[in-house]
C-alpha cells in the first residue's frame, strides 16, 4: 500500500504499532456511520460488515490452512437456515437471536467436521472439487425440501435481534454496530488461532503436509478444525445477515458467493487478517456503489455500457491478475509474500526442488 | 521507523471505507426534508435490469420511466418540487435476486426523498421486500407480482411484520389463484384438455402459479399425471420430457418465466415427439424471447397476459405512441402496467403535497392516497386496490402462438 | 534394553520388493548405521518406521508397543522424530516457528486454547519460546531466530531441521544422510553434535554414505543390500565382512 | 419398460457430451494436476464457434447430400481448432507462469479464467439461450416403443471415434509418448529431451478441441446453448472424470456415460429436482470411497 506509507510515516510512532493500528482503524469505523449520516451507507457498511466475517472465515480454511473451499456458501447458507428455521414463524420458534449466533456457527461448524471428515484426507485439489460439489447440492437442497424450508420463497419474517429490551428493527445502524462487534471478536480470535499451537500446525500443513505429520501433527483432524473454524464463522455472518435481511432464499447461497469471498481474500491477501479486511471492503463497495455509479455516470454521459453486468468479468480479473502479478495480495502478510513469489521467480530452478515429494523414498 | 503492514493494512481499509462513504454520500444531497416546500422528490423503481432478465426488466422500467418524465414536463405539483426516478437492479449475474432487492429497498428507505416505489418485477423479490416496505411505511406498487401469498391469507400476514394492520404493498396486476384457476377454466372447459403434466421452475412465481394450476385442474376433474420442478441453470430437459411424454399428456403446462426455462422446454418437446402436445403457461412466457428461444416448436402454446391486452384499448394508444417515440422500441408486456403504477404513485403524491399546503408530505400521506385509488383511467382500464393492495378489476388475455406468433384469443374479465 | 524392534519387516512396491524380512533391533542409548548402496532399502525402512508406508508384511515395535500400520503423526507423539534426505523444512516459516511446530505433540493448548489464548495457553507458549531458543542454541542458530529456514545456508537448514526433530523430545532420532552436501569442517561440527544429542539420552539412528563419518561414529552398523540384510555388527566387524566388501565393490570378476 | 430403454438412450446421448468434455479434463489433470474450471466454458465456446461457423457459411437449416459433409467437417474442425487455440492461448497467458507455484494459485487462477471466458460470452452472445440451427436431417428410429433419433447416435459415435482416436495417439506416437512421460515425471522427460513446454500445450491443444467438438455436438442435440451453460455440464464432467478415474482415457468415457445415465435415471424415477443433487453426492461418495475411480490404478502414494 505504497498510497497509505506516506501518510502513516507522520503519525507519531505510539500510534505505529498493530495494536494502535487496530484500536484506530476501530475508532474509526465506529465513527463511520455517524460522519456520513446517510442511511444508505450504513446500510451497505451493515451488509459489506457481513462479508467481512464470510472472508474471516474463509480465511482461515484458505489463507491459513491452505485448503480452497469452493462450497464456503453453502455453510453459510447453513448457518443462515439455522436462524431462519429457529427464529422465524416458520415452525414458531423464536429462541433468542444471541443464542442462536453461537448455535448457528456450531451447527455450521458440525456440517463441516461432517463434509471434511471423510474428504480431507483427499489431495488439496480433490477437496476443491468436492467442496464445490457441496456447495451446489446445499441450496438445491433447502430448495427442494420445501415443507420446511419454504422453498423458493425461503423463509421470511425473522425475528430481529432485542439487545436489553431494544429492537433492532430496520434501522441500519444497530446490525452495523452488531456486525462490527462480530468483526472485532472474529478477527480477534482468527488472529489467536494464528498465534497458536494450532495456527502454526496449519502453516505446517500447507507448507509440507508430510513434514507435519512428522512433527506429530495429525493432519487430518487439525485440517478438520480449521474446515469447522471457518465454517462457524460462516454461520455469525449467517445470522447477522439473516436478521438484517429479514429473509432467507436459496439463491441468496450459491456459487457466485463463494467465488466472490475468495475474491476478496486474494485481492486483499490470503493469511492476512488486515488484507482480508481491506480486500472485502473494496470488493463490497466496487459491488454497491462503484459499478452502478460508474454506470449510471455513462449512461449519462450518453454511453450505453452496464458495469454492473461486467461484475463477474471484474472478479475473474482479479483471480487471475492478482495470481500472475501479485500473488500476496495488496496487503500481505510477510510470509505469504515470500512464499507465493518464490514459486515464481525460481521456477525453473525449482523443477527439481518442487518433486521433493518423489525423492524421498529412495 | 516504518509502520507495521498490519496497521497499514488497517489504516488502509479505514481509508476505503471512507471513500466509499464519500461517495455514497453524496448521492442524497440536495433532498428535500419532510416540511419543506421545495426540493427533490423521487420514485424508486427496483426492477431487474441486467442479464437474462433484463429483457423484461427495461421495458418495464421504461413504462415507469416515461411516467415520471412526462409528470416532470408537465410541471409536477405545480413547479415547486422535482421529481426523479431512482432505478436499482435487483438481478445479479443476470436473475433476479431477492437478497438484492431487499438491499435496494433498504437503499430506498434510508433515503428521505424516496416517497414511493414501483417494483419488484418477481414475486420471490417481493417476498424480502414486502417486510421492510411495511415496516418503513413506504408504498410500493409491482407492474407484475403475481403470487397469491403476497396479499392474502397467512402467508401475506406473515409478511407485514412490523404493522400487522398496515398495508404497503399494491398491484396492478391479477394474482396467480385468479390467473392459475382461469388458466385450469381454460385447460379444461375451453381447450378441452383431460389430463396435464405440470412443471415448474422451483420459484416462487412459478411454483406458485403451478400449484394453483395443479389444484384448480384437478378440482375440475381434470387429472395431473405428474408435477416436476426443474433446477435453475438447467438445459437438459430430455429425460424429463421423455418421463412426460410416456404418461401421454393432452398438454403439458408451465409455471415459471422464459427466462427460468419455458422457452427451451418448448423447444426440446420437439425432440421426444410431444411437439403436437400443447404447452400452456402464465404471463411468464409471454415475452418475445419465448418466441425465439421455442423456435418452431413455439407454435401451438397457450399463454395468459394478467392485465388486458394493451395494443387492444383505445386509451392505451397515446401511451403506446408516446413509448415508442422516446424509447425507440415497441412496448414491453409490463411497461403499461409499470406506467400505471408510477402514474398513480405520482397522483397520491401530488394530492399529498396540495392536502399538506404545498409541503413536503410523509410517506404515510402518500401511501393512505395510493390505498384509496379507485378507478384511476389509465392504458390498463380502470384500476383501483381492494383492502388487500390487488386490483379491482382483474383480467387476463388469453394468447395462442400461430407462425411465431402470439395471437389474442380471449380477453378474460375475472370476479374480483 | 530394545528401544526399537522390527521383525520380518517387508516393502513391496508392485513388483519390486524393496525391504526382504527385514529383523532389527536398536538399543536404547546407542548410535547406530544403516548403510548400503544407492537403492538398497535404507529409506524405505527410514519411512517404514516413521509411518509413511505400511509394511506388507511383519510387525515394528517401539519401547514395548507395536506401532505397525500407525499414522505417522501418531508415532511421531510416540517419540521418533527424523530429518529429511531432501531437507523438508517449513521453508516460509522462521527459525523458531520451524523449532515451536516441532514441539507440537508435546504442547497441550487445545482449540479453545488457541481461540481464547487462555492464561494456561499464554504460560504454555512461553515455556515452549523459551524452550525453542534454547535450542536453537543448542543446534547453533542463536543468530537466525526469526530468519525463514529457506533463507539459511545449506549447512544451517540441516542443523535447523534437527533441532526442530530434537524439539519434540524423541526417544529416537532418525538422520536420513545428515552429512549430505556438507564440507569438512561441518562434517566435524555434526559428529560433535550427534554425540551432543546422544548424550542427552536420545538414540540415533542415522543413513550416511560417508563411511569415515559412520565409522568415526557409530556402535553398531547394519548393512542393506537389495532391500536384505546382509550384515550387522560394529564398525570393525562390518568392514571386514566380505559380503559387504562385495556389495560395495562389486562381485571379483 | 420402454420407458427404462428410452431413458438409456437419453442418458447415453447426455454422457456422450459429458464423455468428450471429461477426456479433457482428465488428459490436463493427468500432466499438470491442475482442475481446470475453464474447461467447461471452452466447450460452450465450442458451441458458440460453431454457430459463428455455421452463420459465416449461410447455413441456416438442414443440409442434404454431400453439402451436408463439407458443412459437417467445416464446422468441427473449426470449432476444434478455434477452441484448441483458446485452451492454448489460456494455458500460455494464465497456467505456465504458475507451474511451479504453490497449489492454490493455478486453481484459484482457473476459476478466474472461467468467469472471464463466461462472461466474455455473456457479452458476445447476450444472457439468454441462442438457438443453433438444425443443420442435420434427424430420421427417428424406432426400435419397438423406443425411438432413436440420428442425432443420439451422432452424439454416441462422435465420443467413442474421437475416444478411441486419443487412445491410439497417446499410445502409438511419438507425441502421446511424450505426453505420458510427462505426466509421470516431468524431470525424467526433460532429461530424456522432451519439451515440456510444447507437450503441456499439445495436451491442451488436443483436450480443448475435444471440447469443442462436444461444444458442436451439444448444439446439434440441443438447438441452443447459452453462456453460462459450462458451468454445471463442467462440473458433471470432471465428476464423471473422477468417477472413471482421473488420467484414464477409457474411465473418462465410461464414466461420462455414466454420470449421463444416472442423471436421466433419477429423473425417471425419482424426480428432476433431485438429479444434481445425486450426482454431486456420486462425486463425494467417489471420492471417499474409491477416490482413484473405477478404472483408475490405486497409484503408489507419491509420499
Amino acid at each position: 500500500m505504497r498510497l497509505i506509507a506516506p501518510l502513516t510515516a507522520r503519525l507519531p510512532p505510539a500510534l505505529r504499532t498493530p495494536r494502535a493500528g487496530t484500536a484506530l482503524a476501530f475508532a474509526a469505523a465506529l465513527a463511520l456511520p455517524f460522519i456520513g449520516r446517510n442511511g444508505a451507507f450504513t446500510n451497505f457498511l451493515a451488509d459489506a460488515g457481513a462479508f467481512v466475517l464470510l472472508a474471516l472465515g474463509l480465511n482461515i480454511v484458505v489463507g491459513f490452512a491452505g485448503l480452497l473451499d469452493l462450497g464456503y456458501a453453502a455453510f453459510f447458507a447453513i448457518g443462515s437456515y439455522s436462524y431462519a428455521m429457529l427464529a422465524s414463524p416458520q415452525f414458531g420458534i423464536h429462541l433468542p437471536f444471541w443464542v442462536l449466533l453461537f448455535v448457528a456457527s456450531a451447527i455450521a461448524a458440525i456440517f463441516g467436521i461432517l463434509l471434511g471428515a471423510p474428504t480431507l484426507r483427499l489431495r488439496g485439489d480433490y477437496l476443491a472439487i468436492v467442496t464445490l460439489g457441496f456447495g451446489e447440492i446445499v441450496p438445491q437442497t433447502f430448495l427442494n425440501l420445501s415443507q420446511w424450508t419454504g422453498g423458493p420463497n425461503g423463509i421470511g419474517s425473522l425475528d430481529q435481534p432485542v439487545l436489553f429490551g431494544y429492537r433492532f428493527g430496520f434501522n441500519p445502524l444497530p446490525y452495523y454496530l452488531m456486525v462490527l462487534g462480530l468483526i472485532a471478536l472474529a478477527a480477534w480470535l482468527a488472529n489467536n488461532l494464528r498465534t497458536s499451537r494450532l495456527g502454526r500446525a496449519w502453516m505446517a500443513i500447507r507448507e509440507d503436509e508430510l513434514a507435519a505429520a512428522h512433527m506429530g501433527i495429525n493432519t487430518t483432524s487439525t485440517k478438520l478444525a480449521a474446515f469447522a473454524m471457518g465454517a462457524s464463522f460462516s454461520g455469525l455472518a449467517g445470522c447477522a445477515l439473516a436478521s438484517k435481511l429479514q429473509l432467507v432464499s436459496p439463491d441468496q447461497f450459491m456459487f457466485n458467493v463463494s467465488v466472490f469471498v475468495l475474491a476478496m481474500l486474494v485481492l486483499g491477501g490470503m493469511g492476512n487478517i488486515p488484507g482480508v479486511i481491506v480486500g472485502s471492503l473494496i470488493l463490497s463497495a466496487l459491488e454497491r456503489f462503484i459499478l452502478p455509479q460508474t454506470t449510471n455516470f455513462m449512461h449519462n454521459v450518453g454511453l450505453n455500457v452496464d458495469l454492473t453486468n461486467s461484475r463477474f468479468l471484474i472478479y475473474g480479473v482479479i483471480l487471475v491478475t492478482m495470481m500472475l502479478f501479485r500473488p500476496e495480495g495488496l496487503i500481505p502478510s510477510r510470509q505469504r509474500k515470500a512464499e507465493l513469489h518464490a514459486g515464481q521467480a525460481d521456477r525453473r530452478a525449482a523443477a527439481a526442488e518442487g518433486e521433493l515429494l518423489t525423492e524421498v523414498i529412495h | 521507523m516504518r509502520l507495521s503492514s498490519f496497521s497499514r493494512g488497517v489504516l488502509a481499509a479505514v481509508l476505503a471505507a471512507a471513500v466509499a462513504g464519500c461517495s455514497s454520500s453524496g448521492t442524497s444531497s440536495g433532498a428535500a426534508s419532510s416540511g419543506a416546500s421545495s426540493g427533490t422528490i423521487k420514485i424508486g423503481i427496483d426492477l431487474p435490469l441486467s442479464g437474462a432478465d433484463a429483457s423484461i426488466g427495461i421495458p418495464t422500467e421504461n413504462g415507469a420511466l416515461l411516467a415520471i418524465e412526462q409528470a416532470g414536463r408537465n410541471g409536477f405539483a405545480g413547479g415547486a418540487f422535482k421529481l426523479e426516478p431512482s432505478v436499482l437492479d435487483d438481478a445479479v449475474q443476470g436473475k433476479h435476486d431477492p437478497a438484492a432487492g431487499a438491499q435496494n429497498v433498504q437503499t430506498f428507505i434510508s433515503d428521505p426523498a424516496v416517497l414511493a416505489m414501483v417494483g419488484p418485477f418477481n414475486s420471490n423479490v417481493a417476498k424480502s421486500e414486502i417486510p421492510l416496505t411495511n415496516d418503513a411505511g413506504l408504498a410500493q406498487i409491482s407492474p407484475s407480482n403475481t403470487n397469491d401469498g403476497l396479499t392474502i391469507g397467512d402467508a401475506a400476514k406473515k409478511l407485514r411484520t412490523a404493522h400487522p394492520d398496515v398495508n404497503t404493498y399494491f398491484r396492478v396486476c391479477t394474482r396467480d389463484s385468479k390467473q392459475g384457476s382461469a388458466l385450469a377454466q381454460v385447460a379444461y372447459q375451453r381447450l378441452g384438455f383431460k389430463k396435464v403434466f405440470v412443471i415448474d421452475d422451483n420459484e416462487t412465481y412459478g411454483k406458485g402459479l403451478a400449484d394453483v394450476f395443479d389444484a384448480s385442474f384437478r378440482g375440475l376433474g381434470g387429472t395431473v399425471l405428474g408435477h416436476e420442478h426443474i433446477t435453475s441453470n438447467q438445459v437438459d430437459f430430455k429425460s424429463l420430457l421423455t418421463k412426460v411424454k410416456s404418461l401421454n399428456p393432452d398438454a403439458v403446462f408451465f409455471g415459471g418465466n422464459t427466462s427460468t426455462g419455458g422457452g427451451l422446454i418448448r423447444r426440446q418437446m420437439g425432440d421426444v415427439g410431444l411437439a403436437q402436445t400443447p404447452f400452456l403457461g402464465g404471463d411468464g412466457i409471454s415475452d418475445a424471447e419465448f418466441e425465439k428461444q421455442a423456435g418452431d416448436a413455439a407454435n401451438g402454446s397457450y399463454m395468459t397476459v394478467a392485465s388486458p391486452d394493451v395494443t387492444k384499448i383505445p386509451a392505451a394508444k397515446s401511451f403506446i405512441n408516446a413509448y415508442q417515440a422516446r424509447f425507440k422500441s415497441n412496448v414491453g408486456p409490463y411497461s403499461a402496467s409499470a406506467y400505471t403504477a408510477a402514474k398513480i404513485e405520482i397522483a397520491a403524491i401530488e394530492k399529498a403535497i396540495k392536502d399538506n399546503g404545498g409541503k413536503m408530505p410523509t410517506r404515510a400521506d402518500v401511501l393512505k392516497n395510493i390505498a384509496s385509488t379507485t378507478n384511476f383511467d389509465s392504458p390498463i382500464g380502470k384500476v383501483g386496490f381492494d383492502a388487500n393492495g390487488d386490483t379491482t378489476s382483474p383480467v387476463l388475455t388469453l394468447l395462442h402462438v400461430v407462425n411465431g406468433k402470439p395471437q389474442v384469443v380471449d380477453v378474460i374479465q375475472l370476479k374480483s | 534394553m530394545a528401544l526399537l524392534t522390527m521383525e520380518g519387516v517387508t516393502q513391496r512396491f508392485g513388483g519390486l520388493t524393496a525391504v526382504d524380512a527385514l529383523d532389527f533391533t536398536i538399543e536404547a542409548g546407542s548410535i547406530v548405521a544403516m548403510i548400503g548402496p544407492n537403492g538398497a532399502g535404507k529409506s524405505t525402512a527410514f519411512n517404514l518406521i516413521t509411518g509413511i508406508y505400511t509394511p506388507s508384511a511383519g510387525r515394528i515395535a517401539f519401547a514395548g508397543t507395536d506401532i505397525t500400520g500407525w499414522a505417522t503423526s501418531r508415532i511421531a507423539a510416540l517419540g521418533i522424530a527424523r530429518t529429511f534426505q531432501n531437507i523438508r523444512l517449513f521453508g516460509f516459516m522462521s527459525a523458531i516457528d520451524n523449532v515451536l511446530t516441532g514441539e507440537h505433540a508435546r504442547l497441550h493448548a487445545n482449540l479453545v486454547d488457541s481461540l481464547l489464548h487462555t492464561p494456561r495457553q499464554r504460560a504454555e507458549e512461553g515455556a515452549a519460546r523459551e524452550r525453542a531458543l534454547a535450542m536453537l542454541a543448542f543446534v547453533g542458530l542463536e543468530d537466525a531466530v526469526e530468519s525463514y529456514a529457506r533463507n539459511l545456508a545449506y549447512g544451517v537448514q540441516r542443523r535447523l531441521e534437527i533441532g526442530r526433530a530434537l524439539a519434540s523430545e524423541p526417544k529416537l532420532l532418525l538422520l536420513d544422510e545428515p552429512a549430505a552436501g556438507m564440507n569438512p569442517s561441518e562434517k566435524r561440527d555434526l559428529v560433535a553434535l550427534i554425540r551432543k544429542i546422544r548424550d542427552r539420552g536420545i538414540t540415533v539412528f542415522l543413513i550416511e554414505h560417508d563411511m569415515a563419518l559412520v565409522m568415526e561414529i557409530s556402535e553398531r552398523i547394519t548393512v542393506l543390500d537389495h532391500g536384505e540384510k546382509i550384515a550387522e555388527g560394529d564398525p570393525a566387524q562390518v568392514r571386514s565382512d566380505p559380503k559387504v566388501i562385495e556389495a560395495y565393490l562389486g562381485s571379483p570378476a | 419398460m420402454d420407458v427404462f430403454f428410452q431413458q438409456l438412450i437419453n442418458g447415453l446421448s447426455l454422457g456422450g457430451i459429458y464423455a468428450l468434455i471429461a477426456l479433457g479434463y482428465t488428459m490436463v489433470y493427468g500432466i499438470i494436476e491442475l482442475i481446470n474450471f475453464a474447461h467447461g466454458d471452452v466447450y460452450t465456446l465450442g458451441t458458440f464457434f460453431s454457430l459463428a461457423i455455421l452463420t459465416l457459411l449461410g447455413v441456416d437449416s438442414v443440409v442434404h447430400g454431400p453439402a451436408l459433409i463439407g458443412v459437417l467437417a467445416v464446422t468441427i474442425l473449426g470449432a476444434m481448432i478455434l477452441c484448441g487455440l483458446t485452451g492454448v492461448i489460456i494455458e500460455r497467458l494464465a497456467y505456465r507462469r504458475l507451474r511451479n507455484a504453490p497449489k492454490l494459485a493455478p486453481l484459484i487462477t482457473a476459476i478466474g479464467m472461467s468467469f472471464i471466458l463466461e462472461n466474455l460470452m455473456l457479452y458476445w452472445r447476450g444472457p439468454s439461450p441462442v438457438p443453433f440451427p438444425q443443420v442435420i436431417p434427424n430420421p427417428q428410429f424406432a426400435l419397438g416403443a423406443v425411438t432413436i433419433q440420428a442425432k443420439q447416435i451422432i452424439v454416441v459415435l462422435l465420443a467413442v471415434v474421437l475416444m478411441v482416436v486419443l487412445q491410439t495417439f497417446v499410445y502409438n506416437t511419438r507425441l502421446g509418448k511424450a505426453m505420458r512421460a510427462t505426466a509421470q515425471d516431468k524431470d525424467a522427460a526433460q532429461l530424456m529431451g522432451i519439451d515440456i513446454n510444447t507437450t503441456i500445450a499439445l495436451t491442451f491443444l488436443i483436450g480443448s478441441a475435444l471440447a469443442g467438438a462436444a461444444g458442436f455436438v451439444s448444439g446439434m442435440y440441443y438447438g441452443s446453448t447459452w453462456f453460462f451453460n459450462g458451468f454445471g455440464a463442467g462440473l458433471k464432467a470432471f465428476t464423471a472424470a473422477v468417477l472413471g478415474g482421473i488420467g484414464n482415457l477409457a474411465g473418462a468415457m465410461l464414466g461420462g456415460f455414466l454420470i449421463g445415465l444416472i442423471e436421466a435415471m433419477t429423473t425417471q424415477f425419482i424426480s428432476d429436482q433431485w438429479s444434481n443433487v445425486v450426482v454431486f453426492s456420486v462425486l463425494v461418495l467417489v471420492l471417499i470411497f474409491r477416490p482413484s475411480g473405477l478404472l483408475g490404478e490405486s497409484l503408489p502414494n507419491k509420499v
